[in-house]
């Protein structure tokens, strides 16, 4: 594994195009890797093309056969990459996931191994409404013999589909969508993977710790950046993996800051954010100063409407002042029952069934 | 042999297949102007306005991704489609929805789903609460999928339960060839749907979809002998998606000799020589037609575009009862 | 809505004959009660004799058609109970459940409701193995437009199940099969209703807040009699709903206590204890006077073995030491990074992915 | 007409299908003394003598929740089925499946499910693992399901996919007329499975499923179209599930006259009638062979009473990779 840091040659690319390069950087490397999915062979041509019709496959519209299709390929030696398209189409494959992936190593007393990707696409930002745009990694996480990352910049695309490819169990791989065009600096060496299981500090702090994923990396890091002006110093964690969790790096910066808000899309209920305040609330108790936020998205579906799409998404301005609240509170000033959670405070809408 | 319509009934099928393609196409270009993209159905009008045509008001509509020529057919007024579209408050669902799982209960359109698949799901608990007296008396359910929608499990589920219990219940697929990005003939054998749908033993009638007519003669039987019977019936209706899957969409995985094909039978084109070949209309009455509708557009676009967008403040409403 | 204990007249009777007692007087009460699954016209025969074949359906094995037909159903002017028999087999039914009936009211800006239930048994006691035995309600908790349920007591199985028939909205009824067969004193009442979102403490005290629900709430019991006797008063709140979750009832006790232990058989991460950690820390930072302890299922598939299965669900011991730890922490004393969590700390086994 | 096999492999045959019959009357009365319920084949044991017989090494197996018969016929050790049945360390999976998911991959009985449909899922992956060549050369599949799992939509897709990508595939649906306490006439029409299959345009036959003889001769024709054709064929057994759905079941839901029609027909009578009428074996052959069997399977059970339990400690062991 190469260190980030060590990575001389970068390309600038979209994470669109860095998933592609990690699907051609481990098709060449692996004889075993196939790609299954609705279409998969259409929009990848060039995997077709040079690396044949019997490890580039598109499949008939049948999600529940996709999925275990990997399964039973995967068992038997083979490491398919399925391309699910829209995560709610998962659902159409949960047995294959989560019955059958996730449990029938465990159920075999070790006899088989799952190496096997799932890609799916989710976020606001395409008007497609909740039937294409839910956040549901956290269902996954949730569910024993699982892997879930879900990367924020073009290089974790690429270094964590290379991972999750490589990893001999089922790997969820949650791409948002509205970071699929974004472009950023990308390693080129064949063997640049991200580690599975591992945190990046995007941005070193000592007054809140703000821990993201996905789209909200970025909400949280112009959120630093506003702070900064004001004298707040905060630290920004990409979690990209979502499990395994990377609990040092967040416990460990939270027992510096005293202070957490966790970000995310996926609604609050029973997601990260709340998996991470319960750790904190375990094992940094300690070292608490204020009450833990979760920013999320409401318990509502995704609406395509823009207004409301966006509004479901936690803004910078929501993150900001979050942040400023737990810097200035007291356990007597500021009564805690006035920090609402979750929430997505500018939108103003607060009528959750909590 | 299949009768013919009489001339208000010809016209009014060439208009609404008009009506849905002038809608279908100024979404075309609003896409391009930045609005959200949608899954046309040009190329099949003929298919919603046949089979729609043949349903009463008392009947129920399911429908899927592909819906704007089941809504307009079924009487939707563009103007509230385009708001909907648009993410505005005087779509039919408030702009909640967008394009993708338009319903407009109003009409008996229900519980349109996006989910391929989804369609087929539901559409059987429609025609059960139809049959326990829940709906108009004697109406049935339509429920219009395509040809991916087939590849589904749930195609297989929907079917054994419709026959097995006996439900009110017509099967609409619209076999456009495509599913996506992929040509049907990747996914499954050539003849492949109707021969899934008989194994299951009702009633399966394979039509030209691209002429109205023929569908419309189709589905008054179909429905007609769900009346009858109380049981489901199938259609499996040839077509062609002449656009892409979603807009935008440059088809240069489209075999062009295969679209040339379709194109030559349009079936707005179709049925204009049909009916110009009866004397039922000329090339005057085409261009004004054509004129009429392209102003009517016009209109519902002007509205759409200067219908408010939702509040944030309600963003979760609707999410419970 | 007759509170609990106004309730006069009562029988003795198991879990599953209240559930049963539940069915009969929602079908009596209301001509558009239906029930549809793999066997119910055969399990419940006095339901199919008595309310007619039209109403009491034995369906195809089959659940994606089994709950799609029930949102069909139910947005048509029905009101359909499907029993899904083990939960696990849900993951056929996710589309139907998760995307139809929890969003299709939203995304058509409220033009439908999705009155039904759908039942799903699960938890230890049968050796039944990782495909039958997941506690997978917290999946459903996270998904927006549902509502979840999982009643302890047999009087609330009956309540709730009738509540759960008269909601407007889609409920997920879990039974955990360990209490099936347990007896329990039940209002005979036909207007019996245990309101949805309410908890019920079941044993007031002001040292611990013991949190649980289904197969955990007696767990706690025990612990808090043992605890007794050692000086240590304990509460122990039983859910019962799990969404909408009673917030209030659980905060307002934490409040009161300073300590919270949440316990369940479900797997920790990103489960209903870890939302009750989080809005702990939240709305009850002030009050704390410990961490917060999680004692769950861990991430794992249960195990057929018997010995596996039990040593997966949290303990008696294991509450009663986490109480004692929590009432004898301090800041100095006690490092926190000794409190295990989740665990099952009887178990011995602490080698989770976290 | 069928071949006769030979004295050897007639004598195999019964010996195969009485050793299954006693291991699981003998789970049976372990149940009744509390140990876990079982989902037996007593009825069917013909089933899987007759297809595993006609399956190579190289071939792999995969089962359902009803997989003694499998597992056997392919040369399971009752003692460690036994083990694992009552949670112990020498059982197949350690303990940790217990009846339900069986996997064996040393006999190359892989990927068991209890999930119904579960089987179906998974076993076009493990064929397309075969036809690209990670099996050993030449190896297919046979995939064990019941009349039940073809109600679930995973059979379409999995026959779609199977003949489609022309995997090399034998669908064996014992459909044994139940589906856990559910008549199968109950959820499909009556002659559904076969025709529902041949809708898919593959070799499907369909056989009675209680003469072994039957059954070994067309999964060795069906094998040999598989193994020529590279592509998938299907087989309806046609048996019956003579014992409850799970132990225990009074079966009181059972229509007597069709079990007593259908234990007239049971498969291990049948075939000793066949062999004594051939002259293969007499009553003191069928008597030592009995209490052969019976001798072995209370070593077995023997050996699995005295397993060990696995250790708490191993809670968490193979989750991962
Ligand atoms: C379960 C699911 N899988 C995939 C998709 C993405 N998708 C949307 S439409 C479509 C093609 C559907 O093909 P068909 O059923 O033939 O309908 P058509 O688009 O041709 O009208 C696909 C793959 C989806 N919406 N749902
Ligand atoms: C998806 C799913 N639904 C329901 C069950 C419960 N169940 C176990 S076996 C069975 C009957 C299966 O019938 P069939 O496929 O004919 O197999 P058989 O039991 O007759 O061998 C049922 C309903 C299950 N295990 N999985
Ligand atoms: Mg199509
Ligand atoms: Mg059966």
């Amino acid at each position: 594994m190469t260190p980030y840091s060590a990575i001389p040659k970068m390309s600038r690319m979209t994470a669109e195009q860095a998933m592609h390069q990690a699907l051609r950087e481990e098709f060449q490397r692996d004889p075993d890797v196939m790609l299954m999915g609705e279409g998969v062979a259409t929009k990848r041509r060039d995997l077709l093309d040079d690396f044949s019709a019997a490890r580039v496959r598109n499949t008939p519209l049948a999600e529940a056969i996709i999925a275990g299709t990997a399964v039973g390929a995967a068992a038997s030696g083979l490491r398919p990459v399925i391309d699910l398209l829209f995560a709610p189409f998962m659902t159409y494959a949960m047995d294959a996931l989560v019955n059958s992936a996730g449990k029938l190593r465990y159920l075999s007393g070790g006899q088989f191994r799952f190496p096997l990707v799932a890609i799916g696409m989710t976020g606001g930002g395409w008007s497609v409404g909740g039937q294409h745009n839910h956040n549901l990694e956290a269902m996954f996480v949730h569910a024993p013999g699982l892997k879930v990352v879900m990367p924020a910049a073009p290089a974790d695309f690429k270094g964590l589909l290379k991972a999750a490819i490589r990893d001999d169990n089922p790997v969820l791989f949650f791409a948002d969508i509205g970071l699929l065009h974004e472009a950023g600096d990308v390693p080129e060496q064949d063997d640049f993977i991200v580690p599975i299981g591992r945190a990046a500090v995007r941005r070193v702090g000592d007054d809140v710790t703000l821990v993201a994923y996905a789209k909200t990396v970025n909400v949280c890091m112009q959120a630093a950046a506003q702070l900064e002006a004001e004298g707040i110093a905060a630290e920004v964690i990409d979690l990209r993996s979502l499990k395994p969790l990377d609990v040092d790096s967040v416990l460990n910066s939270v027992r510096k800051t005293g202070r957490l808000i966790i970000v995310h899309e996926a609604s609050g209920l029973c997601g990260i954010a709340a998996e991470l305040a319960s750790l904190a609330a375990t094992h940094a108790y300690a070292s608490l100063r204020a009450p833990i936020i979760r920013l999320t998205g409401p318990d509502a579906p995704a609406a395509a409407s823009w207004v409301l799409e966006q509004a479901a998404i936690p803004t910078v301005e929501a993150v900001a002042q979050a942040s400023r609240d737990l810097v200035e509170f007291m356990p007597v000033s500021l009564s805690e029952t006035n920090l609402c959670t979750p929430n997505h405070r500018s939108a103003g809408s607060q009528s959750c069934i909590y | 042999m299949q009768a013919q319509p009489n001339t208000d009934a010809a016209l009014r099928r060439l208009e609404t297949m008009q009506l849905i393609r002038a809608y279908e196409l100024a979404l075309v270009e609003l896409q391009r102007a930045g609005a959200p993209g949608t899954c046309t159905s040009v190329g099949q009008e003929a298919c919603a306005v046949g089979v729609i045509e043949a349903l009463d008001a008392r009947d129920r509509i399911v429908s899927n991704h592909r819906s704007a020529g089941h809504l307009i057919a079924r009487g939707a007024e563009p103007r509230r489609l385009m708001a909907e579209v648009l993410g505005r408050v005087d779509g039919y669902c408030g702009g909640r929805s967008g394009s993708l799982h338009i319903s407009a209960q109003e009409l008996g359109v229900v519980l349109t789903s996006t989910i391929v698949g989804g369609e087929l799901s539901m559409a059987p608990g429609v025609a059960l609460a139809q049959k326990m007296g829940k709906g108009d008396p004697g109406g049935i359910v339509a429920v219009f999928f395509g040809d991916g929608a087939a590849c589904e499990g749930i195609f297989h589920e929907a079917l054994n339960l419709a026959v097995l219990w006996q439900l009110p219940l017509l099967f609409v697929c619209e076999n456009n060839q495509w599913q996506a990005f992929v040509h049907r003939l990747e996914t499954m054998a050539e003849a492949a749907i109707a021969d899934w749908a008989r194994g299951h033993g009702l009633m399966v009638e394979t039509v030209d979809g691209n002429d109205v007519d023929a569908v419309q003669d189709a589905a008054a039987r179909a429905v007609a002998q769900i009346r009858a019977s109380g049981g489901p019936a199938f259609l499996e209706l040839s077509t062609y998606r002449q656009r892409g899957h979603f807009e935008p969409d440059d088809q240069t995985y489209v075999d062009p000799t295969e679209l040339r094909g379709w194109l030559r039978r349009d079936p707005i084109r179709l049925y204009s020589e049909r009916l110009r070949a009866r004397g039922l209309i000329d090339s005057a009455g085409l261009t004004a037609l054509q004129l009429r509708i392209d102003a009517s557009i016009t209109a519902a676009l002007a509205y759409a575009q200067t219908s408010a967008w939702p509040s944030p403040e309600t963003l979760t409403e609707y999410v419970y009862a």
